[in-house]
Parts: C-alpha cells; structure tokens; sequence
C-alpha cells in the first residue's frame, strides 16, 4: 500500500504513544510533581459560579501536612470521636480487604478486588454524605458500605455467592447491590453508573426531594463515553450530583497517561462543561470529606453537580487475576509522595492527643479479628465451591413475573 | 371514542398516563416545545410543563443511562430515540444496564423504562432513517419488545409499557403514523380515520404485552407479521386468494406461542414477514419456535420474506421493502409446496 | 409511589429545564452578548503551551470589523484574488442551496439540507487546508466540496440519486462521498466521524505522512458519546487534526443550552483534554481561514489537535423535513450580531477596492446561472423519482465480494 | 510446526502479519507494553515497537472508531476488546460505520478493520465476562463473523480476519485458549498439547473465511457448533453412542451452507448447539436455514441447545453452560423422534 508506507519527508507526522516514566526494573519516579502547600488553597462559598472555580483543576486541596496537622480553610472541625470512626472503618475496609483477598487465593471464591491506599475516598464520602443520599460506586468503593455500617458479612456471603448471599450468587464477587444502604447495583461494565447517578439526581430534583447522588468512576474509566454524556446531562439539568473521580494512577497495566493525563487532569474535565472541578489529595481523610460537604451543600442548594478528582495511588493490584509487578515497579507503592491514608489520619490523631499507637494497634487488632470473625461465621454457611443456589432460582427477577419461554426454559433444566 | 392518526393515539396514551401518574415525565431530542419531529409528544410540555417533557442533548446513551437512573429512583420515564437508527449508541446502556438492573441486583432495584423508537423504512429516509433494529432487543433477556400496528393497539401497548415494572422497547412503524400503509405505494394513500382501529378512546385502557392479535381468520396458510407488516400481510391475504390467517404479534418478547401454535397448527403452513434484515432477524426466531412447536403439523417449508441483508438504500427502497407481491409469491410457495 | 411523590421541604430540589430566550412571538434577544473587538485576540505562536491557551475558548477570534476592515494579528493577508476566489464559492454554495432546497420542495429528491449562514466556515478551511488533507464532515459543510472544485454535478447527481449518482442511489441526498476531493462518506449517524478523523489522522502519523484530518459537528452532536472520544484519543496521541465545533445555536428545534451552551462555551471543552480551544466568529471568513491555518500549522509541526468553535448561526431550516417557525421567531436570523458572511467578505473586498456592488451583483447571477445550467444538466439525466439504479447493484458493496446469501437473495429479487 | 495454546497461536497470527505487512498494527486496553489480559499480543510491544502494538483508552467507541479510521486511511488495525460483554460501548461505530462505509461509499472507501474479543462462559467471570454476543453481530450486513475452536484454526482465520479487505468480527472462546475443554469440568484439565489441532505452523497459513469443517463425521444426526460447543459437541458426540456429525461453523457470516446442508441431508436430523442466550440467537438463524433447505430430509425437529435467556449467573455458571448430558439430551431427542 504505497497510502500507508507513505512519503517520509523531513516535516513528516509521527506518532506519540505515551508510557510512564518508570517500568519494573526502573526506580519510581514522581520527581517533578508538586502539589500546592496542605492549607494553602482557598476554600470558596458554595455559591461561587462555576467559572471562578477552574483553577482548583489544577491545584490540589490538602488538609493534612505529613506530620499530621490539619491546615487551612477547608479543615473540616471534626470531632475526635467521629475521626476515631472514621480511622475504624478505614482499619475495618484493609482488615476486609486483606482478608477476601486471601480467600480468593484460597480458592473460596472466584475473585476479588482491594481498595488498598484509597480508602479515605470512600470513607470520607460514605461520611460526609447523608445516609439516605444515593451512591453509585465502582468496584472499589467497598468503604462506602463500611462506613454506612452495611453488614460485614452480608458483603462476604455476596463474595462467596453463598445461601445468604442476598444477590443470590448471581453476580461477581464485590459487584455488592443494597437498596437499604444507599449503594446502587454495581456494574461490571465500566462508567454505565455515570448517567444513571445523574438521572437519579434529575428524579429526585423533580420530585422535590432533598437527597442528592453521588457517583465513582476510574481515571481510567473517564474515556467511556457515559463519563461525558454524563458531564452533560448534571451540567445542563443542574443535576445535584458529585462525580467523583478516582484518580489512582493505574487502569490495570496503563498509567493515567493513556486516559489523558498527561495532558492535564481529571478535574479539568469538568471545565469544559461549566461543572466546578476540584482536585483533592484522596490520600488526605480531612480534605476528601471537606470537599465531598462542599459539593453536597453546593447540590443540595440547587446550585448543580461537582466534579471532583481524587488523586492517590492503588496500592493492590487490580485484582486477583492482575500481577503488577509485571508492568510497574514494585515499590512504586511505597514511594507515593502523598503517603496513606490511614496513617495519615493516625498521625492526626495523635498529635491531637486523641490516639496513640498502642491504641492504633488494639484498632487494627480488632479490626482484623472482627474480620476474621466474620468470616468463620460467613463460611459456616458456605464459599462459592458448594453451589448454594438452586437451578430455578435462575429464572427469577428476568422479568418481574417468569414468562412463558423462561418457564419452559427453567423446566427442561430440570430435566 | 375518537377516530385518532397512531400519532395521536401515542400522543393520547402519554397524555392519559401523565395525567394520572405524576412520576410519568417524558424526554428525548426535540420532545420538549416543539413536540417531536414526529409530533408524538406534541402539546405535552405546554400541558405538564417543561419539567415533564422537555428536550435532550443529542446523546442517545445519556438519555437511556439518565432515565435509567431515574427509574431506579422511582419514576416511570418514557423516552424517545429520534430514529430506531440512533438507538445504537443507548444500545450499551439498554443492554448492559436496563436490561439485567433487576436480575443482577435480585430485584432490589427495577427500571420501569419505556423507550419509545421510530422505526422501518418506506420513508425514502436512506440508510439511518429506516432501520429496523427489534431483533437486537430480542436477543437480550431482561427487555420486553413491543410493536404496535393500530392507532388503537398503539395507545393501549403504550400505556401497558409504560405501566410496565419492567424495561419495555416500544418500536414505533412510522410508515404508518399517519395512515396503514399496505406496501402499493401505486395506490392513493388512506387515511386512519378509514380504518376501524382507528377508533380510539380518550380514556385509561390498556392491551396486554405478551399477547398477539389474529387480525385474520383463515384456514390455508398463516402470516406472522408485526408492525406496518400487518398491513402488508392483509392487502396479500385479500389479494393472493389465499385464505390466509394474519397474525399480528404485537409483542415480540415475549411471544404469544399459543397464537402462532394454534394457528400453525390447523393451517399446516407458515410465512413470516419482517422488514430487518434477514440473517438472525427476528424471523429466524419465529421460524425456529414454529418448526420446534409445529414440526408434526408443517406441510412445508415455513418461508420468510425480509428485508435484504443490505443497508436500507435510498432510491431502492421499494425494490427492498417487503410488498405484497413479494408475500404472495412465497404465499403460492408454501401453499404449492 | 411515595418516593417519587418525596418530601417537599423548604430547601427541596428542583430541576432546571434551559429554555432560549424567545419563542415564536417573541423579539429575538441576542442582548448581553459581548464579543471582543475585531482584531483585539493576540495570536499564540503555534507552539504555545495548550494551558497557555485556555483563555480562547471564552473569547471570539474576530478580524473583520462591521465596516470590512481587517484587523489585528490573526489577519491572514490574503490576496485580493484569493478572496475573490472565496467569495465566489460562498455565493455558489448559497445559489446551490437555495436551488437545491427548492429541488427538493418540487419533488425532485426527498431530502435537502442548506447551510445557510455557515458558508465561510467550509469554504475557509477548504482554502485553508491542503487539498489532500482529509475533511470527516458532518452534513453541512457542502462549502469544502465546492471550495474543492468537485463538480457541482456531481453533488446534483447524487441529491437527485440518478443514473451518475457516485453512490448508485444508496444514500439519502447530501450525504456525500469523495475520495478524490478528500471528502469522507458524510454519516447520517451524528459524531461518529469525529473518532474516525483521529484515527486517520493517527494512521497518518504512524506512516511518517504529512496529510492532516479535519473534523466537522454541531453544537448539538457534540453531546455524543463520539465526541469525548474523539478528543481523548486526539490528546493522548497528539493526533494531527483539527475538530471543528459548527456552533449555529441550533439542533434542530433544540438551542445550544440543551448541549450545554447555557454553562460555558463548546470551545472550553477542549481544556479538559488540554487541547488548544480556540473560539472564532464563524461569519468572518478571514477569521476562520487564519485560525484554520493556525490549527493546520500545529499540527503539521507534531503539536497535537486543536478544537475549534465556530460561532454562527443557522440562518435556514434545519433541513426540508424542518419548519423552524413553530421554535424560534422568525426574524431571529436576521438579527444575528455577526451578521452575515458574504456580506462581511464582500464588504471587505469593496473597502480594499477590489469589489464592488456591481460585480457582487454579477457573481451572484452567474453563480445561480451556474447552478442552474448544471442543474438542467443534472435534470436530464435523471432525478429521484425515475429510478435509475437497477435492483442488482442493491447488492453490490455490502462486501467486496457478493457472499452467497446476497447472491440468493439478489436471484430472488429479480424473479 | 510447533505445538501451541490458542493464545500462542493467535499471538503467533499477529506476530506473522506484523512481520511481513508493516501497515498492520494492534491495540486495545492493556495489548501494549502488558501484552493484553490474556497475552494475545504479549511481545509484540517489544518486538514491533509501541506505535504498532499499543494501550488505548477505556473507550471501545474510541477504539473501534478510531481503528475505522485508520482502516480507511490505508492500515490494517486489529483491536483488542478486552471482553465482548464490553462491546456494547462500541456497536454504533461497527453497526453503523465499519459494516456500512464500503456500501454507502459505492465501495470507494473501505474497512479492512478485524475486531478481536475474547467471548463465552466457563470461568466463573459472572454476567460481565462470559457474554456470547455473536448474534448481535450476525444480524449486521456487512459484517463478517469468524469464530476459531482450536489453536490452528484460530492463527489461520485470524490471518484471514486481518487480510480481509471487510471489517471482521473475531470471536475468540476464551474457556479454550489454554486448553481444550468439552464441559465436563469433573475431568482433568486437558493442555492444548493434547490435541492434534495444537500443531500449528510457525509461519503463514490461511482458512477461508466462510468454509466449515466436518470434526466429525456421523450418520445419525447433525450437531452445529463453533467455538468452545464445537468440544462440547464432540464430548457428547463419543458419550453418546450417537453416530453425530459434528460441523464446526468457523464462519457465522457468510456461513458454510453447502456444508451445513449436505450433512443434514444425510443425517435427517440436526441439533443446533450454542452458549449464548436463546432467544433470537444465532440459533434461530441456523434453524430456520436448515429448515428452509432441508425440509423435506428432516425426520425430527430441530432441536437447539443454549445458554437460557437470563443474564450469566455467577455461581450457577455450570447449569448455565450448555454441557455434554443436556446435548446427549437433545440429541436423543431428535433420534427418537
Ligand atoms: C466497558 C468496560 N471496558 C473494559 C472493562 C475491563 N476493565 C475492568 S477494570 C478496568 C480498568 C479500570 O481502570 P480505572 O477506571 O482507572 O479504575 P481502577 O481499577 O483503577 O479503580 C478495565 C479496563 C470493563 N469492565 N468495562
Ligand atoms: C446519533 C444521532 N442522533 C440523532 C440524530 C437526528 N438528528 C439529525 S441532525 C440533528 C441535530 C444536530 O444538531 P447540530 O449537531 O447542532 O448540527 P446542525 O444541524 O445544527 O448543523 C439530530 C438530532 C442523528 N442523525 N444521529
Ligand atoms: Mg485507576
Ligand atoms: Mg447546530
């Protein structure tokens, strides 16, 4: 195809396939990023129009220093009590994630994913939103119904797809649904969730309600197009919603820089819809809720939908089928520049004189014991192995009512 | 009664069902003040105002994946695809999302979602205004397909759909909106206020999903056939001389088997009609579920007259659309066979 | 349902609906628009840093003043020929369209489209790109196949689907294909060609080519899902390609609020990808052919996409199916602030002393003339309702080679 | 010849190509530097350099549409859709512009474009990761639809795929790219090594695209099958003590009708096998060809066995997928009939 070799000449097109500046192998490399001081960002009224807010794409709002103070305007004023909660239900989502990811290992169940270093983002939210404010998640935010006190083990019955499980072994492991606490049936299909939340909002916007939703999604999963049509949709209906994007620099083995960023970030996605973007260290317990109650308030004035950028890094890899030492190196974790979450928090505390590191230690005692509790019980009624659900069970909820064909359908399986 | 266009029976069937239930809202691309291209939504926005029916941003997946969500919340959203032909990027979103909300989260969570889609050619609409596109809903369990061929039957399965817990795929002949449309465009065009079934009451009625209409009786031959089909299947019953029975599926998921079997089953012939495109039409279903159902009873090859497997060309269109005469001469097939 | 019914609290929610500002009966209201003077945008080198150039997307890159001056640095200095040359295919697209839509209204095709009002913003880039750069227009950029050179006839042949039709009636009317004039097979389906330039522009990189993409959508197209991945694509591989916004305030009945004009504009939607936005009064030809040329240079140069908005207004139907009488006053037309693009070209070449009324008369009689000659010619080959094309060749071109269902199916059709 | 698994020998197809034709490339989510979810394209970053073997955004619209357009612009893409269940994001631009830029150009621009995607059931990946989609793809003229059952059909039609000048859908059963496996997940896993079709050519071999097999030759009654129900089929085929010719598709469109119709000529009786849902599945089609060509050869009905019409349930998996005993059923079945 003499089209395709094409002429060759000085001035000729090339084409640039980014790659991450370090592979396994390489030493870790987050030289050259700098982030704004903890407490240096204003924090601005909820009613500021949209325009005046662009710049926080591209900053990043910090509460916590590294020796855990808590800086500036956006200091959300929690009490200790309630940042003793919250450091609990990040200690409780590792314990549970560290856990189920061995007993994927073990063969009880067919999969499983962590949120390793990304358990403020849903903690916080799962805190700083009301209870009955609906959430539309990804896969990893299992700190959401940690932090809404959803049953530990009704989320371990689902993993192994047992008697109890109350999605009756239909889904894959994590992909958790519960009406009673807020959280939206997960989907397998990356980004459908996006619309949906914002439909949710519109509804409940229509119908006078005051609860308002909120919705994850990967930076990975920001190139689908439910991600824009969603921007679209909350922009032009001022739908009171928050899109929130986890930014952990990875999408299974591709850097952030195969869905776009290296061009710019996340949060500046929202400009070009006239959304508010804000970036916000997702590593920093303190600064996800502050901007997670910003963005509820400013939704539940009627003033719109936030787009809000979580900047962290995944700890784990994907999930149990994913190895990712074979792309990146395998410090790269330890390296995070913003540290974690939990010790974030820890050191809070305790510079507070609210916790100690013995106490730190009782917590993550209990947390782990409390999973492992849990999990004998979870057990005790059965792992995905032994096939708990009856074949007719199947057939149900296609359709409310079983038709014809699937009737016929569920008696020849029988047979 | 009222003698209504199948536009006007669609557009009562909103009005009926906004008027009793509040969490009915509509939208879509032009739905708003200006009615509809099709004029289907016309006068609602003025009537129920803006926040009720209004218009979309040209974003076929936004629009199913926002009224997902607002079914899920607890209304009853009715949207409109511009053009069957633009369902495609919504398609992941029917599919994906509608489709198994119910199954995958045990029933928890329903989306009691109508998407209302114009659909078939005979428009001189080209390629993208003319497609046919039900057996990629019928494929999918979870959706339930729908397609009326009456201005009475249209109203009555629209409120059905609507008042469905389920997602219900309501494709929309457009052929006929105005008038039945008997595939002889060399004849002068009739009106529905000509056709009985365009009698059409103002009030709250409804036609089951699920349930085919016999819209012929006769002893030779069956026609299965939906949409502006029917009426092509009529003007060849009367005009082949065959006595054939003309069934008119009106939903196509689920199916009425007991219909089609009963009628197969005393006339020991079949011919199906479909606009689609013919390879894994939603004829091949039929055909399958006849000779599964009928084997015993079949006194010949069942036959299927369909579109082309060819994208809808323009100024072909009537050497592609399905007409009488192309009927009868599979009609004389299977009666001589 | 209670739920839906929900609680109406004071501080309930409510849905934003945008509505324009006036409706059939109402006086247009273009108020409280306020552009930046002719001449007064700086022009950034075509190496400048896209964050550098955020700020275009909220201005208007304007060089003909009211009175035919051009000004300031984004004039293109063209020749008084060339600009003759423009002017002449402006008017033959409005003498085409017009006779066209009255074609159409005649009965002799089913289907017409004008772009009435948008001329300069295809012939510009039809002068201003290359002639072997690839255009993936949408529907209403019939100005680049005249600016181009294609045979008039030949549009005709295909509007009327006749004997000569290049695409043996398959099409629905304007839907235009030429690989000669560079000009990609118009798709009913809006935005769809959006990606598909990318990846040409792409596959034009990877071959060490010089040729470009461009890529034409309206306001209202770009709420597709194509469109963000368009731009993703663009960004992450720093495509060679231009993608033009047509922003003509209208989708059919539905103004460009409902696309999400009413937040920010459609050029801002670049910096979310960190692609240049630049933002141009699309009814001044000199205007466009520079930020053409400007956008065509970067990315000869490796620099990556550019997103342009071209700010108009369409100034007819939106097409022969459309009355757009029943939505928006009748006169809003004329009342647009920017006028009208002919007008403003011919009013600079007339200021240059290149021009004058008389000879503005005579090349708008001798493009109808043209028009109208082809047109006969046209005629006599056929139009739509003769039926020219044999019932075989509906099965020509669905594959290369004609699979034996086709070849069944071609059989029976004829017996 | 060396002995391989399917994913070695489709990375063995790609690795051939990208050698000897320099407009061919490759990408998809994680196919770069990673090598793909299931190392299709593991090395070919490495070898051939990341502008022909790359990642790509999570936007199969934006992969399939930008693969379009460099087939038109004159390349040869091949993308990776990492799970067919993920396909839906991309239908509009398959449906609407790969099948229907040559037809709507008069053949002046064209898509020489092969779609890869990993389908089917049997590894416990729940309703997102097992979907069979083949006959949402079936329906779409235009479209060619490819599906291998072992290692060396899949390099040979997945060169073929690649040097069509058609855009083709490449369908790969992922529950056999490292092994064979027949449905009885009782037995031991059973290596690709195993089984004479894992001889597979270092170099350049073909298969036409749109020519089955016969894997088994039979006299008692026909099995229609492709991809992983091919090992199925042939299962239940030995278990039965059923004489049954066994076809293997390869080609769904345009699809090997003379084969097709010459075997259940002989046989009389066919049962049609496939894992996707039943409704409107590419079954219905098979169907209604046998039916229509073989009307008068056919002693029993026939019979299709398939995935039921509900979403992929997670941990009912195996009373999902379509195994040996309820083919043996089916089978009998159409023999006592
Ligand atoms: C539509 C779709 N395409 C592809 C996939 C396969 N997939 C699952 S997770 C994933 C990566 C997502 O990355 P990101 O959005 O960054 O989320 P993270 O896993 O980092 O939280 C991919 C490609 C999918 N589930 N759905
Ligand atoms: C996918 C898709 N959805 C809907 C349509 C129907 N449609 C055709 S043109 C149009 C309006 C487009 O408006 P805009 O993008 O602003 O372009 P303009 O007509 O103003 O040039 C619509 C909704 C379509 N052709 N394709
Ligand atoms: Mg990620
Ligand atoms: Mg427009």
């Amino acid at each position: 195809m003499d089209q395709a070799s094409g002429p060759r000449r000085s001035n000729a097109l090339s084409l640039h396939v980014p790659a991450p500046r370090a592979r396994p192998g390489d030493k870790p490399d987050f030289s050259g990023w700098s982030f704004p001081e903890p407490g240096a960002t204003p924090k601005p009224d909820i009613d500021a129009p949209a325009f005046e807010l662009r710049d926080y794409a591209y900053g990043l709002i910090r509460v916590l220093d590294m020796e855990g103070n808590a800086l500036g305007p956006w200091a959300p004023h929690l009490s200790p009590d309630f940042m003793r909660r919250a450091l609990n239900h990040m200690l409780l989502t590792r314990a549970f994630d560290e856990r189920m990811h061995r007993a994927q290992r073990q063969g009880k169940t067919s999969f499983y994913m962590q949120s390793l270093g990304e358990e403020a983002i849903s903690v916080a939210a799962g805190m700083a939103l009301s209870p009955d404010d609906m959430c539309f998640p990804s896969y990893r935010q299992q700190g959401l119904l940690i932090a809404r006190d959803y049953p530990l083990i009704d989320m371990m019955h689902q993993i192994y797809s047992n008697a109890r499980d109350p999605l009756k072994g239909r889904q894959l492991p994590i992909m958790y649904s519960s009406k009673q606490a807020g959280f939206f049936t997960i989907s397998g299909n990356l980004a459908t969730q996006l619309p949906q939340a914002v439909g949710w909002a519109m509804a409940s916007a229509y119908s006078g309600d005051v609860r308002i939703a909120a919705a994850w999604v990967g930076d990975g999963a920001t190139a689908e197009g439910d991600f824009h049509s969603a921007l679209t949709f909350a922009a032009v209906y001022r739908a009171p919603v928050i899109i929130n994007v986890t930014n952990n620099q990875w999408a299974i083995s591709s850097f952030q820089g195969i869905a776009g960023g290296e061009n710019t970030t996340f949060a500046a996605r929202g400009i070009g819809y006239g959304v508010p973007p804000l970036r916000v260290d997702g590593n920093d317990f303190l600064a996800v809720y502050a901007v997670t109650q910003w963005a509820a308030e400013r939704a539940r004035a009627n003033l719109g939908p936030t787009l809000i950028e979580h900047f962290s890094y995944r700890g784990g890899p994907h999930s149990t089928s994913d190895d990712p030492a074979r792309y990146r190196p395998a410090d790269e974790y330890s390296c995070w520049p913003l540290g974690d979450p939990i010790a974030r928090l820890k050191q809070h505390l305790i510079s507070l004189g609210e916790w100690s590191e013995e106490q730190h230690r009782a917590a993550q005692e209990e947390a782990a014991e409390t999973v492992r509790a849990t999990g004998r019980e979870a057990e005790k009624v059965g792992t995905l192995a032994e096939g708990a659900h009856a074949r007719a069970s199947m057939f149900d909820d296609v359709y409310k009512d079983v038709p014809w064909h699937l009737r016929q359908q569920r008696d020849e399986s029988g047979s | 009664m009222a003698s209504m266009s199948m536009i006007q029976a669609l557009n009562s069937a909103l009005d009926t069902v906004m008027g009793r239930d509040p969490n009915v809202l509509t939208f879509g691309e032009d739905v708003g003040y200006f009615g509809g291209v099709f004029k289907v939504t016309e006068h609602l926005q003025q009537k129920y105002g803006a926040k009720r029916c209004f218009d979309a941003p040209i974003s076929e997946g936004g629009i199913a994946g926002t009224a997902i969500g607002m079914a899920v919340y607890g209304l009853r959203p009715v949207v409109e695809i511009q053009f069957a032909d633009y369902m495609y990027p919504a398609y992941d979103q029917l599919v994906s999302e509608a489709a198994k909300i119910r199954y995958r989260s045990a029933g928890e969570f329903t989306v009691p979602l109508t998407v209302r889609m114009p659909y078939g050619g005979g428009i001189f609409g080209g390629q993208t205004h003319s497609q046919s596109p039900e057996a990629l809903f019928t494929h999918v369990a979870g959706l339930k397909t729908v397609i009326p061929s009456t201005p009475y039957d249209a109203k009555g399965l629209l409120i059905s759909a609507i008042e469905d817990d389920d997602p219900v795929i309501f494709l929309e002949p457009k052929r006929i909106y105005n008038g039945p449309f008997d595939g002889r465009r060399d004849r002068p065009v009739v009106p529905w206020s000509k056709h009985d079934a365009s009698e059409v009451p103002e009030g709250h009625y409804t036609i089951p999903i699920g349930k085919a209409a016999v819209v012929r009786e006769g002893a030779d031959c069956t026609i299965l056939a939906y949409g502006t089909m029917v009426h092509v299947a009529m003007a060849a019953a009367e005009e082949s001389g065959i006595d054939a029975e003309v069934i008119d599926l009106r939903t196509l998921v689920p199916v009425d088997i007991e219909t089609i079997v009963k009628s197969v089953s005393k006339t020991g012939r079949c011919v199906i009609v479909h606009e689609a495109t013919r390879t894994s039409g939603y004829g091949g279903e039929l055909s399958a579920l006849v000779q599964e159902h009928c084997f015993y009873q079949l006194e010949a090859p069942i036959e299927r007259v369909t579109g082309y497997d060819t994208p809808y060309p323009h100024a072909l269109e009537w050497e592609y659309f399905p007409t009488p005469p192309r009927l009868i001469k599979a009609m004389r097939r299977v009666m001589e066979a």
